[in-house]
């Protein structure tokens, strides 16, 4: 079992802390979830399950039109041919970027969000703010992550209130036509595919990439 | 459910303040990690679906839904539904068998469709217009309140699907699931940022809209 | 605005849980009195109305909102209005005169009557069928969220009185105010414990519905 | 100044007292509120202006009945020659209980009350349960102040969005034909007058008066 060391050891573990583990030592004892179970789910959501799989999808849409066609016409049957399947990605959805047309996707009720392409969302995503905002205030809220879109282009949000969950397929950036699917891969952020970005651009991965 | 996770289209919530993609952790605290584990594995006992769990993060004061964290909301709900479910009492828990890491996995990878064979022909067609119904009562609901009483353009039929108003009390059912589309100015007015919000509906939350409405 | 004062309908709030009205004390703490004198005292010197009032104890962080006590509710607005108008800078300070205790029992017993003068003539007539719009604006309003796009009957029209959604905004305007009348089962299903529901609302909320709506 | 003893005379003021006291403090030494005239209030809303006004309204409503047809039509002015004027009174409307329909008032967006028949209002209609049941479930609301009405009765809830203020004239009680006003006055509870209570029978004063 991993552990964060958010606050001093010598710091007793908070009320929550205490009752969480109240819960699993109960829920332990009583035959109802197997602690190996436990640490198996936590590594696929912690470390298999990512935004990784999304950005191999978005690079294979780049670059072949069949592909990309057929992943708009039918997401769930595409993705699942790569093997991103799963839980919180049964029905799968790609909405793609264009000059005139941005797409961002929230949920206002709860959080969903597909899990078998971008892993479990960030804090951001499950906020009352973003779930608040990204419906009726999109540009504002993307001006928040640094994103100006041009008056006139169109913001489409789709909120995500049934078992659908939606994956946006950002603009490819300018200066990558002979770029490998590798090299596209490294283009598409997690955030580009929720829509609160656009991609990376060639010159960002200079900048930013480790 | 008229309750605070109903959050669409609601003010005074402050700015959203993104940690960084690049230095963002999956889980912040130890346990969280913990609480998101024990929901997926209680939940692969079979004792309540979906919906059931979202209903029961959402049934909490306001106050306490908006003051807990994401974690802390399913902490609630996963604490409820074994009380409610009465899964934690001494005599009733030989009954169920956890799964293995093997088993857990298989699950994962299947995950849970929620399509359904079609029972009849769907009542909207594309491009039809459509109000969004006002649904003000207690139970669980997937129509947000920003959307009833407003109408939309049937947009996309995506088939029959398990019908959470119904599916959250562990009844089985389904209805025919849309994608609805609202202008912007028709749920914030004229000065709306969103050009057009798109959200999955099922048949009955709509009724038929005249083409002036 | 979509704040979380815009209380009706909503659920999980728990019970009310009156005190006995032969022991309740008009004040429950001192603090509680001065508010409230504070309030009305300031309010005097005229700066804002009455809807400014309100927008102003509204504009809060919803889990502020819920958790702050009634006057904690008005110290919150009242502070924030004598911040926007800058009331307690100290150059501006010596603009404004303090009512004296003649001048305050004056005022209040005058009241601050909203009703105005016809401009024309009202669109709705008692009996008719009028829906009311959804309004998910961020400004005030005074037509709750649980009846935007339900549609109701006209049941008395009061005249002109001053519009809250101008007025808010230190806006002088008035409108034709009625109360419309919806049934409970429009409002809350066919289950509903209200038979009717009597609102106040200003024309513009108002749109024409038709009879079988 | 009169002082609340709610707490021990040790412990030190909480925050909240210590930021109304700077407040005002400040707008004492502003110059824009006097001492007197906020003493002045607060004697008034603790003292003077409460639920006797309605009381007296509505016993002679029971006893009169051209003021009660008078009351129902006109209430603003019927109301303001008895000299209950003033603010949050301004516009007053009275609905009256039958047996076959039970009126209740709340105000859901806030916590409108009328003042001049009824002074401020108590904790419990301020609250955001009431606030936002009794729209949606007056049956259940009732039944928390003990009262319950027969099936058949109709409930009418009166929500005050605007600066109309709303009294409930309750039905009076069996076994009073020969009561004088006063004697009437005394079974006019401030809660009857919101709708949530029956008025009180002759029975109840032998029990509960002081």
């Amino acid at each position: 079992m991993s552990h964060d060391h958010e606050h001093d050891h010598t710091e007793p573990p908070s009320d929550l802390e205490l009752r969480v583990k109240a819960l699993e030592t109960l829920l332990l004892e009583k035959g109802l979830v197997r602690s190996d179970t436990l640490d198996a789910i936590i590594e696929t959501y912690e470390h298999r399950v990512g935004p990784r799989n999304g950005a191999h999808v978005v690079a294979l849409a780049w670059s072949n039109d069949e592909f990309r066609r057929a992943l708009l016409a039918d997401a769930t049957a595409v993705v699942s041919e790569l093997g991103y399947v799963g839980r919180q990605g049964e029905h799968l959805q790609v909405v793609e970027n264009t000059a005139e047309q941005h797409n961002l996707v929230v949920c206002t009720l709860c959080s969903c969000y597909p899990w078998t392409v971008l892993g479990l969302p960030p804090v951001w995503y499950k906020s009352a703010p973003y779930r608040a905002r990204a419906v009726s205030e999109p540009r504002s809220v993307l001006a928040e992550f640094g994103t100006h879109l041009p008056e006139s282009t169109q913001i489409r949000v789709w909120d995500s209130t049934a078992e659908l969950r939606y994956l946006v397929l950002p603009e490819r950036p300018r200066g990558t036509d002979d770029w490998s699917v590798e090299q596209l891969q490294k283009l598409v952020t997690r955030n580009a595919m929720i829509g609160v970005e656009r991609a990376r651009m060639p010159e960002d991965l200079l900048e930013r990439d480790p | 459910m008229n309750g605070a996770h109903d959050l669409g289209g609601k003010h005074c919530l402050g700015p959203i303040a993104p940690e960084s993609e690049f230095s963002e952790p999956v889980f912040h605290h130890e346990w969280e990690r913990r609480v998101f584990a024990l929901t997926l594995a209680t939940g692969m006992l079979g004792q309540w679906n979906i919906d059931e769990s979202r209903f029961a993060r959402e049934r909490q004061h306001p106050q306490r839904y908006l003051a807990n964290s994401y974690y802390e909301n399913w902490l609630a709900g996963l604490e409820k539904l074994l009380d409610e479910k009465q899964m934690l009492t001494s005599d009733s828990s030989s009954r169920w068998r956890a799964a293995s890491p093997d088993c857990a996995a298989q699950l994962l990878a299947a995950g849970s469709p929620t399509s359904r064979a079609a029972q009849r022909a769907p009542a909207f067609a594309c491009g039809q217009r459509v109000r969004v119904r006002k649904l003000s009562m207690a139970g669980h609901t997937r129509a947000p309140a920003y959307v009833q009483g407003t109408t939309g353009v049937i947009a996309q039929f995506h088939g029959w699907h398990c019908y959470p108003d119904q599916r959250a009390r562990g009844l089985d059912s389904a209805e025919p699931l849309y994608s609805v589309c609202f202008t912007g100015q028709s749920l914030w007015g004229p000065n709306s940022e969103a050009s057009e919000v798109l959200i999955d509906l099922w048949e009955p939350y709509l009724e038929r809209a005249e083409n002036n409405d």
